[in-house]
């Protein structure tokens, strides 16, 4: 090409379109949660800080020299509302990659959209069947429910006890996570004496507390987020039971102390680095990242930080690493290096992903917290 | 026993609730035959209005006051905006209304205070008391109590005033109340202002116990209406007692029964009563004249 | 045997007795007469013939089987049709489908051959329309027929009733008050109606307040008050049953003179 | 009033025009998608139209027999290894069946006591959906196989478009043949007076009944089709909102009206779309919409324009 036709081609160029927007035309990342609805205690901060972080990365020069362009649809929660948002973000907004998907339901509702289309999916959900089998293109930051199961029944064991009772809401995240628990209870050498439940919205929780107080369980284990474990454990409190109360990382914000009150004195769950950062020893790998996202969003959001909005950060980071890595937009090509990912420290723990493991995460992610004096302890 | 006596409280605690939303539908409903779907956002506005004015420094009576205050324009709002512009449509459009006003308060209040939950400190502490070996909390008291007098106090309104009595002669008969001069459009902005105070007492007597977020109502909106139509609607006194019955039947269901079907359970005996009483319990037998 | 019997109804409201030990009886071509004072149980009488109300007492006959306590639909399928004293009109329809309802027990009924739109079910749409068309015009609403029944004056409503009873070829006609509320001219209507349907055949039983077209159409005449059978007889005897005169007609009869002269 | 011919042929035929002419205006996948769930839930609206428009009958837990057709659809194969379609068939059968039992105690009940006994019909449905974990993946959902014709994998929102399309349009063709048929003047009928109905020999309970069921097996069917092709179901499909929103749908499009249930699914189905333009406001606008809506045309969409239309052009 000779220099004439170059300087021909670049004045048509400029003439057409401002030279500098061909050159960094935005990235167009896309993102589908759950704003609003039951799981909106969970999707409302992913927002805030997929909204948050994208707006720095930007300031700093955004991705492979271009801005990134943050597309989200609150889907309230509703699964094919999801799959939905996921077409529209595949067909009409042209995205490059998504984060989102508050819910297993929601994410596994749009994964048939984003695998056909070939587009990188990190789900920010925390059921198993997500990347259990393997999808070539769908990826999740949280760890599981059934490492939640593990970690906590690991505690039980190291406590003592073998009778379990449980108490779960009979939404998503609950009912997920019961099934996990029931299923690697025996495995672990755990008796589930009880198996209670209650609807999303109930208020209270004390007939099926009496029923696990009569069974002869030797610790309580609720799983569910937002506002029932709060409940759970204000009736606990209510009853007198003193049996261990186990919570899940489903509660894994201040926000639970605050509603549970006094009653949440002892509670113990397992949860990521996030609520204890400032426990962490100094040559903890996770305590910088874990602290600079913390003070990012409490500072600018003006409340308190929760892991959930931390799975966002990760998910953002690990795409934002692998387009890098990738230095294209591709789908494949970013895959590729999202697989690739090694030792990249999250919120959540230090992820080491590879074809056959799309979460990188290992039960060293969680920490075994209990509360003290209206705070996080961190245990081990 | 001891098992019985918690139960009993624990569904007495939630059917009181129930029951003041019931109350809210039927006061709606007897004035215009429309079932006021957006009963529930008075109880949320009730709640988190409270939180977030004690938040912003309010002692607890002035900042419950503030919210009854802001549920009551709310419900004036809705009835001067929404229900009388629409005046004459049919009861199902006025209907879709209300459900469309809830979307809406629902819709605002997520912007205006948040997607969080929050909780109310309890009025008078959270230890329990001891009954028969049961663990009462102080504030199932307060809520208890709370729904008795407002039960009362517009039992006494009803009978004992002229307002009242305005509104009673509405309910039986509109053509005829307006006709002997009352002014119906009043009674029923009267009875939007009623509903939506007692809604947002209820959210105020209620949160401690049972936290609240600006998405509490729709759920009470159902179990409310459900309660009003096991009462019988149209008539206070089956409000309450299908408000009761309804929190007595979900607490015993769970305790007995099964805790996942506890709800289907309740819809259940819902459904045999209605098989069995076509107007409720306690819902007026009308003789089809032609 | 006659062609429709009632006899000993008794029903009571809450204590309260509407009707006690009540009967008639009517033969086709036939027209029948109940009078009596607001509140002596005529309609009541009506209601639980057509099988409305259900009595407490008594029996109803049609063409001499029992038919006590039957549903009205199964009444009018045996050939038993009425009107309403306050009306029970189809408003969201036209006069014309009013009175096509009225046809509904003679058209075939197939849901799958209505829900595909079948060529019998349109040939039976045309079928049900005409007829329809034809009552319509046999009681002077022709011009009115695609007129949606909102938009009828009262008096036409009342006709649209007759219309609407007739589609159903009934035995056996009831009629609640088909003057009431109508003017000298529409009642003089009715008037030559009501004989004209019992020239083809059919019993007419009405309930009626108006005293002049009684004693004009009526071949018998059955007096109520409060619940109890008074007398019965023909215009002339009741006209002429000194208990009747005191209870009822004594007053009314008074009117009625004054009204004459 | 009842359509005439030439009605049941303008509306078909304006139904079968915008059918023809969405894919050519909005190509995309991600239209097509919507378009196909609007005519998805315009099949359901339109059960729901003849039960309350046509029928006067009020049915608060519509969703819950859209659930029994989408589950049914998702778990034939699962578990039986039926034939997805063939599990459809059940599923509406089982609706339809279901509707018949609980029919007649329940349209009984008139006005609201009808509502809530609807209401609780649904709300048990979905209880069992949501909590019989094992058998029916409980509130995360569940995959539906793809639908195979003759060894044809049937995929692709295109093809998909036109399946529902076109199903829609034997729907309405159905509806718009009972109404103007003995029983839907029946219907029709008892709507404005039951006891008058009875008098000429209409059977209401049966009449009802009748019509309760068509509803149902409307909503089955739309929920099969919605599984098939979604081909991802969780209990949202037979949730309580679900219900309402379906009811909102037939009142805003004009109750009675066939063209109104549809225009009412497609806007109640299309705006929260368009509606993401307003971000966090996007509920509150919703809201106001459907308030304004029924403040100004308040017979609903379909007869509100047509009523606006001829006073402006008096015939």
């Amino acid at each position: 090409m000779n220099r004439r036709r170059l300087i021909f081609g670049a004045a048509t160029a400029s003439f057409l379109l401002p030279v500098a927007v061909v050159a960094a035309e935005p990235i167009k990342i896309g993102s589908f949660l759950s704003v609003t609805g039951p799981a909106s205690f969970l999707g409302d901060p992913e927002k805030r800080t997929l909204e948050l972080y994208v707006e720095k990365i930007n300031a700093a020069g955004g991705v492979l020299g271009r801005k990134i362009e943050l597309v989200i649809y609150d889907d309230g929660g509703d699964a094919n509302n999801a799959r939905t948002f996921a077409t529209r973000l595949v067909e009409s907004d042209k995205v490059v990659a998504v984060v989102g998907g508050t819910t297993t339901a929601t994410t596994m509702a749009a994964i048939p959209v984003l695998e056909d289309a070939q587009i990188p999916f990190i789900s920010l959900a925390g059921g198993i069947e997500i990347v259990e089998p393997v999808k070539p293109f769908t990826f999740k930051t949280p760890h599981t429910d059934r490492m939640a199961c593990e970690k906590i029944f690991e505690d039980v064991k190291k406590r003592g006890f073998t009778k379990v009772g449980m108490i779960s809401s009979t939404a998503g995240f609950g009912a997920s996570m019961r099934n996990q628990c029931l299923k690697v209870a025996p495995e672990r050498g755990i008796q589930i004496v009880a198996d209670e439940r209650y609807a999303p919205g109930d208020t209270d929780t004390t007939p099926q507390l009496n029923k696990i107080k009569a069974s002869g369980a030797e610790v309580i284990v609720n799983a569910d987020f937002g506002q029932g474990p709060a409940i759970v454990t204000r009736n606990v409190r209510q009853l007198g039971l003193d049996l261990p109360l186990y919570q899940s990382h489903g509660v894994a914000s201040k926000s639970f102390i605050d509603l549970a009150g006094p009653a949440a004195e002892g509670v113990r769950l397992p949860a990521a680095a996030m609520l204890v950062a400032e426990q962490l020893p100094d040559d903890d790998p996770q305590k910088k990242v874990v602290l600079d996202y913390k003070t990012t969003y409490e500072s600018t959001q003006k409340q308190p930080v929760s892991t959930f909005g931390g799975h966002a950060y990760d998910g953002l980071m690990l795409l934002v690493r692998a387009i890098e890595k990738a230095g294209s937009t591709d789908g494949v090509k970013i895959r590729d290096a999202l697989r690739a990912t090694k030792g990249f420290v999250g919120t959540g723990g230090v992820v080491n992903m590879s074809p056959t493991d799309h979460m990188g995460l290992d039960l060293s992610a969680f920490r075994m917290l209990e509360i003290r004096n209206g705070n996080w302890k961190l245990l081990y | 026993m001891v098992e019985l006596v918690q139960l009993l409280f624990a569904g007495l605690t939630t059917g009181a609730v129930y029951a003041l939303v019931a109350l809210g539908f039927t006061l709606i409903f007897q004035a215009s035959e429309v079932v006021n779907f957006a009963q529930g956002e008075f109880v949320m506005l009730g709640g988190m209005v409270t939180v977030f004015a004690m938040k912003a420094g309010l002692p607890l009576p002035l900042a419950a006051l503030l919210a009854v205050l802001v549920a009551v324009a709310t419900g004036l709002l809705l009835h001067r905006l929404a229900i009388e512009p629409a005046k004459g449509a049919t009861v199902v459009t006025l209907i879709i209304v209300t459900i469309g006003a809830s979307i809406l308060i629902r819709g605002l209040a997520q912007i205006v205070f948040d997607k969080q939950f929050h909780a109310l400190p309890a009025f008078t502490g959270d230890e329990p008391i001891r009954l028969l070996g049961a663990a009462i909390l102080p504030q199932s008291l307060w809520v208890l109590g709370g729904a008795a007098a407002i039960v009362l106090g517009l039992w006494l309104f009803m009978e004992r005033t002229l307002l009242g009595k305005a509104v009673r002669a509405t309910a039986a008969n509109r053509l005829a109340a307006e006709l002997v001069g009352i002014d119906t459009r009043v009674v029923l902005a009267l009875a939007f202002a009623v509903s939506a105070a007692i809604g947002a007492v209820g959210g105020i007597l209620v949160t401690p116990i049972t936290l609240t977020s600006y998405a509490v109502g729709t759920l009470l909106a159902l179990k409310g209406f459900a309660a009003a139509m096991l009462g019988g609607i149209g008539n206070p006194v089956g409000a309450v007692v299908g408000g009761l019955l309804l929190g007595l039947l979900e607490s015993f269901a769970a305790g007995w029964i099964s805790s996942t079907y506890k709800d289907g359970v309740a819809f259940l005996v819902i459904l045999l009563v209605l098989f069995a009483l076509p107007q409720g319990l306690l819902g007026r037998r009308a003789v089809e004249r032609v | 045997m006659s062609l429709l019997e009632a006899r000993g109804i008794g029903i009571a409201f809450g204590g309260l007795r509407a009707l006690d030990g009540v009967g008639f009886a009517v033969d086709p071509g036939e027209v029948l007469a109940i009078i009596g004072p607001n509140g002596a149980g005529k309609t009541t009488l009506f209601n639980v013939v057509t099988g409305l109300y259900r009595a407490q007492s008594g029996e109803v006959r049609l063409e001499g089987r029992d038919v006590t306590g039957l549903p009205p639909h199964v009444l009018a399928a045996r050939g038993l049709a009425r009107t309403f004293q306050n009306l029970q009109i189809f408003f969201r329809m036209s006069a014309l489908e009013n009175v096509m309802v009225g046809r509904h027990l003679k058209e075939r009924r197939r849901l799958w051959a209505e829900l595909l739109g079948l060529p019998s079910v349109l040939a039976e749409n045309r079928a049900s329309r005409a007829r329809a068309l034809e009552l319509l015009a046999f009681v002077g609403l022709a011009e009115r027929a695609e007129e949606p029944a909102s938009a009828l004056p009262y008096g036409a409503l009342k006709r649209l009733e007759i219309a609407r009873a007739l589609a159903c070829e009934p035995k056996v006609l009831m009629l609640d008050e088909p003057a009431a509320g109508c003017n000298p001219v529409e009642t003089e209507e009715i008037d030559r109606l009501i004989l004209a349907i019992a020239r083809k055949g059919t019993a007419v039983v009405l309930v009626e307040h108006d005293m002049k077209l009684v004693m004009r159409i009526s071949d018998r005449v059955l007096v109520l008050d409060q619940g109890r059978p008074l007398a019965e007889g023909t215009p002339q005897q009741v006209r002429s049953d000194p208990r009747v005169i005191e209870a009822y007609l004594g007053r009314l009869g008074l009117e009625a003179a004054h009204a004459a002269a | 009033m009842a359509p005439g011919t030439r009605t049941k042929l303008l509306v078909l035929g304006a139904l079968g025009l915008v059918l023809l002419l969405v894919p050519l205006l909005l190509p995309s996948a991600f239209h097509l998608r919507v378009a196909a769930l609007v005519w998805i839930n315009a099949v359901a609206a339109l059960g729901l139209a003849l039960l309350m428009g046509l029928a006067g009958q009020v049915s608060l837990g519509h969703a819950g027999f859209m659930g029994i057709g989408a589950y049914a659809t998702a778990l034939g194969p699962k578990h039986l290894g039926l034939d997805p379609l063939l599990s459809m068939g059940a599923g509406i059968l089982l609706a339809g069946a279901l509707a018949f039992l609980v029919g007649r105690p329940i349209l009984r009940l008139k006005g609201h006591y009808l509502a809530v006994a609807t209401l609780g019909l649904g709300i048990l449905v979905h209880l069992v959906l949501v909590s019989e974990v094992p058998t029916t993946g409980g509130p995360d959902g569940i995959q539906v196989p793809r639908l195979e014709l003759f060894g044809i994998r049937l995929v692709g929102p295109e093809l998909w478009y036109w399946i529902t399309g076109i199903t829609l349009l034997l729907a309405a063709w159905l509806a718009l043949n009972l109404e103007d048929s003995s029983t839907g003047r029946a219907l029709r009928a008892l709507h404005d007076s039951e006891i008058a109905a009875s008098v000429v020999g209409v059977d209401v309970a049966r009449a009802k009944l009748v019509v309760f069921v068509i509803a149902a097996v409307y909503a089955a069917l739309a929920g099969g089709l919605f599984a098939l092709f979604n081909r991802f179901v969780t209990p949202d499909v037979a949730g309580f909102l679900r219900s309402i929103e379906l009811v909102t749908m037939v009142v805003i499009g004009g109750m009675g009206s066939i063209l109104g249930a549809v225009v009412g699914a497609a806007l109640l189905t299309v705006l929260p779309q368009a509606l993401t333009l307003f971000h966090d406001y996007e509920h509150a606008v919703l809201g106001l919409s459907i308030i304004l809506f029924m403040v100004f045309l308040r017979q609903g969409i379909v007869p509100g324009l047509a009523a606006l239309v001829t006073r402006r052009r008096p015939a």
